[in-house]
């Protein structure tokens, strides 16, 4: 039973206590302060989000399609849930890079999860821009009947 | 067994184990072996002040601060190494304040001083404003300074790791005078980790002494757990003598029933102490200076009250530190942690309710003797080459038979300082001198005995008794009776701890052993406390015989010195040896000690 | 300076003391014991102790080692909160053994006792503080002076050193950096111990050498680490308010960049 | 490190709860972003495609869903303001722990708010 007595401490600083590689630039600093500032601005654009997506009018059950077609129709909106995206996005990932960084116990696992992330990341950033700028009203039949300048159907 | 080598060993972190070092370090390849992470040690817990005569905030100068040494002293101060330290006092602070000590300011910005017990201008006259302080937190300030400026300077240390003997050879040499005699050289230590329960040895050039005091020989006391007079009693195991081991000081304000002490400065402040009618008793003690008086009177005063009934409290057996009349801002600002210990562990409000206060022991006066270089001495007066002591565990003596508040912060700077700088020129010339065969043997033999042995005895019902007898027969009032008593009490517990044993039987971490070990020390110490009051038969300092009321200059202005020799026989006791040192004189005669 | 206060009367009315005896009680002490000597798992030892209402769970633990149990370990010195020696967790949250009264703990219920957490346990309450210092010593904690030192003292205004009072309180407990949630996870964060120390000397006047100080908290194992969850605020026994300082820092070092 | 540095949970105060909740909302609203943007992408796709799984998000069991969602969208919101809050204002150290409530108090209010609203809307089934 009795285990091993090997020293617990080394008289002279053991290495394993060493901080990793240091890591001296403004980095975490910006991150830090992006999270504040995004955050700030997050606010204001997912409030707006929100009220007028599920509070205003008929709430979530006013959403389909049409909603979200003649919402992304004023480019205001467009520019709303662009940024939005792209604030959140960021935000979130950098969040989730903390977390990854302080639980991830080994470099290798931290590697490949922050690999994933950013990953995940980059593809939904993209995707949501591509969707809000190449939005396209017309290839709903329905909606093309009712948006007949625009999407120059049923002439 | 692993032996190190270093040019110069330190033995302590505390204040003057770190000062040593500072200078050591940069001299010689040195190292600090320390049974306690540096920060904890017991400087740390120091709060009124250090003095200086800056002369910052009223006028002041050195040789006034030499002549309240030595009154306060009750003139059994060397005078010489007193006049060192009060000149030296300046650069000490200064040198603090240089490694980054955040003193209090003056509004100019200067280091700010305050009042203390038997610091006066003019020889008496008034009390003067000379301890530097920083807030009521100077010894914390100080050990972190010198922790600081040790990390600075990648002093090296060997923490948790327990020194627990002193490697001396003995060669035959003769004096001047022609008579032959043992010259003692010193080759190193062997300490114990206690991590791991590895024992070591470290071979040194020059090694320095600085373990700090042994208030834990009493069971009230304003000292650390770990204050087990380690140094003092190793040295003395080893044929080094000890000095006016009879004069313990007992610092009148220690919370009442606890003994954490609360500050002189509060009463420097201006807080005052009263007994059971309110009365501010000390008028009558010491008219001039009152509760500023040195702290043998006023413990002594504080006794007294008690004694006559005056106490308070539901067993009378306490008077109160009053700062009720002080603003509470001022209290924040000058004493916020020991009105926030009145807080915690009384549950006093200081600022509504004065707080029970009783004498406490402090600080040991008695010690490793040695010469104003901090050279240890094997008798009165032959150096130990390469041995050096600093701090509470030697006796210079600055403090003859009552240290003044602030002057132990200041000795510790002063005098760690010179032995750091002289161990490691010494070192520089010296060659190393051979181990004894087994350097280690003794230590091994003494932790086998002590993991080993089986007694039913326990360390701690054993420290327990040693501290209640001393507690009871050795404070402030003594006399032949009680004295004798605490010897034969000590006798019969010396006896008990041959038997006792201990549980943890592991290597790592095993303070229950250490704490045995320690209680051996405890026990020496004791002895030569108690067997040092029996001889002196007078009333001096912080040693006051009730059936020898005053000082007797004719007989006793002298030093006591202790030896541990195995033919010799002193009040009974078998194996100790008595003996006495002049005390050196400058230019201050002995007068009646009136404040 | 110190200002002048009125005499003190040379007489006053003394309340009659709270002349009450100290009470006694009983309670259940928990501590958890691990000696890799005897065995790789930790487990929990129960005490039933009578103790008294001046009595601190250092006692408690003396009481345990002394009567009971020579075994058990802890580290322990000062026993008045000055030394930093016996932060440990008690009842899941980290106190200093000797500044936490029995009474003032709900002692219907059994007391935990655990060693702090974050640092590697070598035996019973007893961490491995290396890392800790480690941290500590690479902030630079000493006073760094450009030019001549003067032969006076360096003057410095009362503000001035107002200014960095509440760090230079710290006695290195750990009490801080082992309730940190950051610290916890990688042991790789500076911790709060280390940051109030470079506090400390970077708002010093006299200190030449913050910018290093900035610098090395810059660092991704710095100050940005810190999620202000204030547990090392309400740990720390010297009242010293940590996460303040750390802000200040984090807002000395944005200053500074910007 | 031993194993025997675990032992019972740290008992943290309103500092460590609200960071522990601060940090599991982020993360749940993360995930939810992700799977929010690839559901709105359908509209690129399929219009009837979105339409059905829009309609998911309407049914009641759902709505009990956006809701506690919403519910953490709002608690990692309101939080994140006391932290910059914390973060910027000289006092923000001090008074942390009133602001921690000052956001338990808008959040819980809020909360009800929008679920009064939204919960009614999700069961009374609305227009559609
Ligand atoms: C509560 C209190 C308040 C005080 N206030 C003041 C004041 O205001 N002004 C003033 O001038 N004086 C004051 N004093 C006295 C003064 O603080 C001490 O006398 C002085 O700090 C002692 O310093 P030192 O370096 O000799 O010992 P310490 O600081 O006690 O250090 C002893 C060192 O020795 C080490 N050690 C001990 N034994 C061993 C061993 N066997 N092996 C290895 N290492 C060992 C310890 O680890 C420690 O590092 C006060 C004392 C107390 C207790
Ligand atoms: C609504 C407005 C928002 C505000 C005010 C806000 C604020 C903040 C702030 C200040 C932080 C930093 C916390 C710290 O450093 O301790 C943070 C962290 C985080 N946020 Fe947000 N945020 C918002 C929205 C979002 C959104 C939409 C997401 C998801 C995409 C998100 C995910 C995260 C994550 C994962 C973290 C990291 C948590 C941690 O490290 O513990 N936040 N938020
Ligand atoms: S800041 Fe407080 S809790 Fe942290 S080490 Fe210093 S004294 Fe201990
Ligand atoms: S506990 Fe840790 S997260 Fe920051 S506020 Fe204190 S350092
Ligand atoms: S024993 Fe010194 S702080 Fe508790």
């Amino acid at each position: 039973m009795t285990a091993q007595i090997d020293a617990p401490r080394a008289k002279r600083i053991d290495p394993k206590y060493n901080r990793a590689r240091k890591s001296r630039n403004n980095f975490e600093m910006m991150a830090w302060l992006f999270m504040r500032l995004s955050g700030v601005v997050l606010v204001v654009l997912i409030f707006g989000h929100l009220i007028s997506n599920l509070l205003v009018g008929q709430g979530v059950h006013a959403i389909d399609f049409g909603f979200v077609a003649g919402k992304w129709a004023s480019p205001l909106w467009q520019i709303w849930d662009l940024t939005m995206l792209w604030l959140a996005m960021l935000h979130g990932t950098n969040g989730v890079r903390t977390i990854i960084n302080d639980y991830a116990e080994k470099d290798r696992t931290r590697f490949w999860l922050k690999t994933v992330l950013y990953v995940v990341a980059a593809f939904t950033v993209l995707l949501g821009t591509m969707v809000i700028f190449t939005f396209d009203p017309c290839i709903s039949e329905t909606f093309a009947k009712s948006l007949p300048l625009q999407c120059g159907a049923g002439a | 067994m692993q032996v190190h080598q270093y040019d110069v060993v330190i033995v302590g972190a505390g204040g003057a184990g770190m000062r040593a070092a500072i200078e050591s370090g940069q001299r010689a390849r040195t190292a600090v072996l320390t049974k306690l992470y540096p920060t904890r040690s017991h400087t740390g817990a120091a709060q009124g002040g250090m003095c200086a005569a800056l002369a910052n905030v009223e006028e002041d100068n050195w040789e006034w601060h030499t002549f309240d040494t030595i009154k306060g002293g009750d003139y059994l101060v060397d005078q010489d190494a007193a006049e060192v330290m009060a000149k030296e006092a300046i650069d000490a602070v200064l040198d603090l304040e240089h490694m980054g000590l955040p003193f209090n300011r003056t509004p100019e910005g200067k280091i700010d001083q305050r009042r203390f017990g038997g610091h006066t201008r003019d020889h008496g006259k008034a009390p003067v404003r000379r301890a530097c302080y920083a807030a009521d937190r100077t010894g914390h300030m100080i050990l972190q300074t010198l922790y600081q400026n040790c990390v600075k300077h990648n002093v090296e240390f060997y923490n948790e790791v327990y020194v627990l003997d002193l490697l001396i050879t003995e060669t035959e040499a003769t004096r001047e005078d022609g008579t032959a005699y043992q010259q003692k050289h010193v080759a190193g230590v062997v300490a114990y980790d206690l991590s791991t329960g590895e024992i070591s040895v470290f071979q040194a050039k020059s090694v320095v002494f600085a373990t700090g005091g042994a208030g834990k020989v009493f069971k009230t006391t304003s000292n650390a757990h770990t204050l087990t007079g380690d140094g003092m009693a190793i040295a003395f195991r080893r044929g080094i003598p000890l000095e006016d081991m009879e004069f313990v000081q007992f610092h009148p304000t220690g919370l009442a029933g606890l003994g954490i002490l609360l500050s002189e400065a509060a009463r420097g402040e201006g807080a005052v102490l009263r007994n059971s009618e309110g009365e501010r008793f000390m008028e009558r003690y010491a008219p001039t200076i009152k509760d500023l008086a040195p702290r043998d009177i006023v413990a002594r005063s504080m006794a007294n009250e008690v004694r006559e009934g005056r106490g308070c409290g539901p067993n009378k057996d306490y008077v109160l530190l009053d700062l009720t009349h002080l603003e509470p801002a001022h209290i924040d600002a000058k004493l916020p942690d020991i009105t926030e210990f009145a807080r915690t562990y009384l549950g006093v409000e200081p600022y509504t309710e004065p707080v029970p206060v009783f004498p406490t022991a402090h600080y040991v006066m008695g010690g490793v003797p040695t010469n104003i270089k901090g050279e240890v001495l094997q008798d009165n007066d032959t150096v130990i080459p390469g041995l050096y002591a600093a701090g509470e565990v030697a006796c210079v003596s600055v403090h003859g038979s009552n240290r003044l508040g602030t002057n132990s912060l200041l000795d510790i700077n002063v005098f760690g300082k010179r032995s750091g700088i002289a161990a490691a020129e010494y070192s520089k010339t010296a060659e190393f001198v051979a181990l004894p065969e087994n350097p280690e043997a003794f230590v091994e033999g003494l932790v086998a005995h002590v993991r080993d042995n089986d007694g039913a005895e326990r360390v701690a019902a054993i420290r327990k008794d040693l501290q209640e007898t001393m507690d009871a027969n050795m404070q402030v009032f003594r006399s032949g009776d009680t004295i004798a008593k605490a010897l034969s009490d000590i006798e019969e517990l010396r006896e008990r701890y041959l038997n006792i044993g201990i549980q943890d039987k592991g290597k790592r971490f095993n303070l229950d052993l250490l704490e045995a070990i320690e209680l051996g020390f405890l026990l020496d110490l004791a002895e030569v406390m108690t067997v040092s009051a029996l001889h002196r038969h007078e009333s001096r300092g912080g040693h006051y015989r009730e059936d020898f009321p005053n000082r007797d200059d004719a007989n006793f202005m002298k030093h006591t010195m202790i030896y541990k020799d195995e033919n010799a026989e002193t009040e009974g006791v078998k194996g100790m040896r008595f003996d006495t040192k002049p005390v050196v004189f400058t230019r201050y005669e002995p007068m009646e000690r009136k404040y | 300076m110190s200002t002048n206060v009125a005499e003190p009367a040379s007489k006053v009315e003394i309340k009659a003391g709270s002349g009450d005896a100290v009470e006694s009680f009983d309670i259940t002490l928990k501590v958890r014991r691990f000696d890799p000597e005897i065995s790789d798992e930790a487990h929990w030892d129960v005490y039933k102790l009578t103790m008294y209402g001046t009595d601190r769970v250092l006692d408690a633990l003396h009481r345990v080692k002394w009567e009971e149990d020579g075994s058990l370990s802890f580290r322990r010195s000062c026993a008045h909160g000055v030394c930093g020696s016996d932060a440990m967790r008690i009842n899941g949250r980290n106190r200093l053994a000797c500044k936490t009264l029995l009474k003032d703990l709900d002692t219907s219920k059994p007391i935990t006792v655990e060693p702090i957490k974050g640092l590697p346990v070598e035996k019973d309450l007893i961490v491995d503080m290396e890392p800790f210092f480690q941290s500590y010593r690479e902030v630079m904690p000493f006073l760094i002076t450009k030019g001549h030192e003067p032969a006076k003292e360096r003057f410095q205004s009362q503000e001035d050193r107002e200014r960095y009072d509440d760090t230079t309180k710290c006695i290195l407990c750990a009490a801080c950096t082992s309730s940190c949630p950051v610290f916890w996870t990688d042991g790789q964060y500076f911790g709060p111990a280390a940051i109030v120390n470079a506090h400390r000397f970077i708002f010093d006047s006299r200190d030449d050498a913050g910018d290093m100080r900035l610098e090395i908290l810059n660092d991704k194992e710095g100050v940005w680490r810190c999620r202000t969850t204030f547990n090392c605020s309400e740990a720390c026994p010297r009242g010293i308010q940590v996460t303040k300082a750390i802000s200040e820092v984090k807002q000395a070092i944005l200053t500074r960049s910007i | 490190m031993s194993k025997s540095s675990s032992g019972t949970l740290y008992r943290g105060r309103e500092g460590m709860w609200s960071w522990v909740g601060h940090r599991v909302t982020g993360v749940v609203i993360f995930f939810f972003l992700l799977v929010h943007v690839l559901d709105t992408a359908l509209v690129r796709v399929d219009p009837d495609a979105y339409d059905a799984v829009i309609s998911a998000y309407k049914n009641p069991l759902m709505a009990l869903g956006e809701f506690g969602l919403v519910a953490a969208i709002m608690f990692h919101a309101f939080n994140g303001l006391r932290l910059i809050l914390v973060d910027f204002l000289k006092q923000g150290p001090k008074i942390q722990r009133q602001l921690f409530w000052t956001v338990m108090v808008v959040w819980v209010v809020a909360v009800v708010g929008f679920g009064a609203r939204h919960l009614t809307l999700a069961f009374t089934g609305g227009g559609h």
